[in-house]
């Protein structure tokens, strides 16, 4: 009814997709959802090497949200490939692998070993982790750095390319375009804010790692004002992520311009969030008498 | 296997001026759970608090497809939760988490549970006297706390386990002191049959018991907390260091081989 | 009792202010806060000739938060001198001005006006209000624009200059070491970040500007992490704004590196919040057996 | 003078499916209190929701220190609202706003309350019968509503107006269609009296009063809504256009001269 979509030449039974970092490898939520009824899954950021991540505390909550710094732990790219992937192609559901990186490189030979799994049906390049020294933030807020990162890896592989935008900018549409310049299929946004979080009591800092990223409902009016602010000035297709928590938070980023949506923090409230998600669009659709959530896209007055 | 359901609430019990025994319906948990396992419930559908609050599983009432919880407030979720009614119902998941081992062998069962770490060693005390009710098995329970007012589960203990030690900070009740020391002070007396240690309680307890367990080469598991997000095992935000790398509290335990545990 | 302070220059009986616009010119609150309690008074912001400010709705809440796009109405600044500021005077509480301008001679022009009142102990430069095309934003946003306006106004008066900070930036730093190094005396930070909100249903904009400030509880984390790192790299004091709801808030604000601060959305929750904050400020002192404040300054750790 | 007051709940009742009466004790807020004036309730200690929610005075009961609020439960606010109990305290911001400008000469009083717009209309009709209980001043109501279920305070206005004329969308109850019909079929079997108007209802609703009273030469004063942040006039945020630019609907309102409004 109305959701089948193609985001980046990726088809999707309906624009909900899972958040990158919020589903690991979609193996321990696979117990409380049918992976078979998600848009698409993007897995969790994985490096070329392994990465121990951060030290804890890694998790401290927030009014209406959550700061967060793993640092991106995962076992490397062979492990992924050899484990992760095999799980997941026991699903009808597209894999997109989120990837990261030291350096333009390391993201393109990430693309290249991705390249050849057929069950792998688009990238999205992290280039907005905010909990990493390397390889998250320093291309995500730099243009040209943006620009170099996306031409090489498109260089690299044929496979679909959505660029993962950072919040902490000051004019995201500026890293946008130049991301849509450079060969970008597609755009998601947006990631974590960077943020901070003290004791009182103890004097401590609240995470291991000192900062870290913020996510969950506090942050859903910035990231519906980007993606409405980056759907006007690219052609490609624009994916919101930010503090989705149920169907009227989807519908208001399609209004806002995104093309799909992808569900982060609300899997940890609410494993089954991104199915209630995808019925409570339905009904939206059938109450507002619309065949196809396409008529909502950018529909905002 | 563990789920996501809504769970009525059958019982809510105030034992204390700032604790709850919750009993609630369920009887895939009852079914499915082992001691030391635990659940990850939604209090409040805001945003604020935003994420579900971890409680371990204190007692398994098979005959009513129930299980309990014994939680203190402490904070804004467990305040909500305290506010909620026999019918409501509750967004569970669970059971989640490793659970303890149960003992292979026949041995003496030690319990140490300081403050609302009692809990979930009720659970694993019933289950270990359910499963063996003719061995000759020992359970010793060491249970401690900062004053007496806030000493939990005293009679349940007395009526299951052999020998029940008490211990508190102030001396209101039982000896005077931590329920650690207390533990290495009564060590020797027991014969050299098989033991193993369970544990649950403060950081700074269970650090303290697992250095008595190691210095007794006694075995010893241990219940950790850390801050949850998804409880489940996706967000890796849980972890804990161990001698082989991060581990995550909510999926790789909360029952840890106290060995295994850097403690800082 | 351990409160007294002097944040560039002003003497203040505690470090607790109410924030720009969230206070009117104190005529309101008055009936329910004793405004001679304050550490004190930043003003709403005033321009040179009257603003009518944006259509309405103006205000929407969100999670944890709320967005307002009120556009600096005000009546100008000749109704302010003559109407606010002798209200004001009948209490001791020092009163900041808070000003924006078109143009850096704009604010000069401001700066000299009320240099000649004598009640006005101080001057915060709004150089990050999201809800103006002109005066706001495209200042504080960029370090040329910050630090030529800064210097304009330096030149203009001899009142202690606290400059406010927009947390719509890539890197809080630059502008702050800017504003330093161009003659501020203090930094306050942050401003609200700019959002948007959709209704669903009728798929209008929440607010009639389309974009607003999001200021609460929910940008606290961002706030704190901003005032950190810019407490790190200036050696003016740094004044923290964003989400103070009470005093456990306040003192996050101090060890992070905070001087003082000011209370702003919590005013309209509770008109007594700023009282309130000052006595658990109080009482955190008095439980962590400390004389003063002023030892909690960056002590996080 | 409004106050910041924690006002204890001294009756709740529930009269349909989704609205409430709250009945709250401030010897204040009855000592002050205006018709058409609103009190701003922090509903949840929580940040969401985070902002007061204002409801209008529905009824001041002099005798017993009281007054009395009447609200639909349309969203998280107000649901958080109807689960409070008699006993608890509610931090309340009141009274607030300009009221109803009371008639300063004979005439008739025609009341025009659509949905919940009724409640700060039989608070106004009270007070006007009280103060001039001897006056051959009609009080006439118009009271409507989508449905029969939906239609309040049919009863108060029965006993206090000498005339309540009811209409509703459906035709369930009184005459089929909106209540603003009704007031305009109507209008010319007054006398020629003075009269005014007060009606309080949907922004639709008010609109279409106000060209009738404009059509008809007579006065108007209508209760308007706004989102508001603070409620006492500081933040500006609860704007409308009127024909002197922006007023506060907290401040200035939210009772306005239907003439000064620019309606869009
Ligand atoms: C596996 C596990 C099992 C637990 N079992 C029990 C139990 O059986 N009974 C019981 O009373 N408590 C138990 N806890 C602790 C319980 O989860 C916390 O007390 C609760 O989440 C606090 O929520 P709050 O909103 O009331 O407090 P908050 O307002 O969140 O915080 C209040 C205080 O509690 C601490 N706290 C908050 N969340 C946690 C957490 N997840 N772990 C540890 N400390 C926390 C905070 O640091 C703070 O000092 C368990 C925790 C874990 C991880
Ligand atoms: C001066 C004044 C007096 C009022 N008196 C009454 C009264 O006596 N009885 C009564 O039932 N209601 C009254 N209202 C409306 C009442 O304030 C809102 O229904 C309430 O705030 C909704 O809160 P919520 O959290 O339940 O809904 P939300 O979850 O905030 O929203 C649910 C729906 O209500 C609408 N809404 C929310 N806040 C307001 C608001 N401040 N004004 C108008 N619509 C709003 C939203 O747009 C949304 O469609 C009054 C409003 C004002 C401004
Ligand atoms: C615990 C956690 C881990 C995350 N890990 C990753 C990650 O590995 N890669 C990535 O691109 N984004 C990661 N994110 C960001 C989310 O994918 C998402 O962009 C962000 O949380 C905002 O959406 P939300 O508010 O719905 O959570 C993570 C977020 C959280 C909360
Ligand atoms: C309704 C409203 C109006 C505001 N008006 C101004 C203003 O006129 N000038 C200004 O510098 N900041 C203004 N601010 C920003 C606040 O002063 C403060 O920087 C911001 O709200 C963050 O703090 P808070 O989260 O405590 O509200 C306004 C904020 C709100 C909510
Ligand atoms: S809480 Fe998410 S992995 Fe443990
Ligand atoms: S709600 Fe703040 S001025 Fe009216």
């Amino acid at each position: 009814m109305g959701l089948k979509t193609e985001i980046a030449g990726i088809k999707m039974k309906n624009p909900v997709m899972v958040a990158s970092g919020t589903f690991g490898y979609g193996e321990e939520p696979s117990k409380y959802v049918d992976l078979n009824q998600l848009g698409a899954i993007i897995t969790k950021t994985v490096t070329l090497e392994p990465r121990e991540g951060n030290p804890p505390p890694r998790i401290c909550e927030t009014s209406s949200g959550m700061l967060n710094s793993i640092g991106l732990q995962n076992k490397g790219i062979s492990d992924f490939v050899n484990l992760a992937l095999p799980f997941l192609a026991k699903f009808k559901t597209p894999v997109i692998v989120n990837i990261a990186g030291d350096s333009p490189e390391q993201y393109a030979k990430l693309a290249k070993i991705l390249s050849r799994e057929p069950i792998v049906k688009g990238l999205e390049l992290n280039i907005s982790c905010p909990n990493v020294k390397k390889g998250g933030l320093q291309f995500g807020t730099d243009h040209d750095a943006t620009s170099n990162l996306v031409k090489t890896v498109r260089k690299a592989t044929n496979l679909p390319l959505i660029v993962k935008l950072s919040p902490n900018v000051t004019d995201i549409t500026v890293i946008a375009k130049a991301a849509a310049k450079a060969g970008a299929d597609a755009i998601s946004l947006i990631n974590t804010f960077l943020g901070m979080s003290i004791d009182a009591e103890t004097k401590h800092f609240n995470l291991g790692a000192k900062t870290g990223g913020l996510s969950g409902p506090a942050i859903k009016p910035v990231a519906v004002r980007m993606v409405w602010q980056t759907a006007q000035v690219v052609k490609i297709p624009v994916i919101g992520v930010g503090g989705i928590m149920n169907g009227n938070d989807a519908i208001e980023f399609f209004l806002a311009g995104a093309s799909a949506i992808e569900v982060g923090t609300a899997n940890f409230i609410d494993p089954q969030a991104p199915l209630k998600i995808v019925k409570e669009i339905e009904e939206y659709l059938k109450k507002h008498n619309l065949s196809h959530y396409k008529a909502l896209i950018g529909k905002v007055n | 296997m563990p789920k996501q359901e809504n769970c009525r609430i059958l019982q809510h019990q105030q034992i204390a001026s700032t604790v709850f025994k919750l009993t609630l319906s369920s009887p895939n948990l009852c079914q499915e759970a082992k001691p030391g396992q635990f659940v990850n419930i939604r209090v409040s559908s805001k945003y604020d608090p935003l994420l579900r609050r971890p409680l371990s599983l204190h007692r398994i009432i098979k005959k009513d497809n129930a299980f309990q919880l014994l939680y203190e407030v402490v904070g804004k979720g467990t305040a909500i939760l305290s506010q909620t009614k026999p019918g409501d119902d509750l967004d569970i998941l669970g059971p989640l988490g490793s659970g303890f081992s149960l003992p292979s062998e026949k041995q003496t069962i030690i319990l140490v549970g300081g403050g609302m770490g009692v809990a979930p060693l009720v659970n694993l005390a019933e289950k270990i006297k359910d499963q063996r009710p003719k061995t000759k098995d020992q359970i010793i329970a060491f249970i401690g706390a900062g004053t007496k007012a806030k000493l939990y589960c005293e009679k349940d203990f007395k009526q299951i386990a052999d020998k029940v030690l008490i211990s508190t900070d102030d001396g209101s009740h039982g000896e005077k002191g931590f329920v650690s020391d207390l533990l290495y002070s009564r060590l020797t007396i027991h014969d050299s049959r098989p033991a193993s240690i369970y544990a649950c309680g403060p950081y700074a307890m269970l650090e303290a018991i697992s250095n008595i367990a190691r210095k007794n080469k006694i075995p010893c598991q241990v219940s950790m907390e850390a801050k949850m997000a998804c409880g489940i095992g996706t967000c890796m935000g849980c972890v804990i260091k161990t001698k082989n790398g991060y581990k995550k509290v909510c999926d790789d335990g909360p029952v840890f081989d106290a060995a295994e545990i850097i403690w800082d």
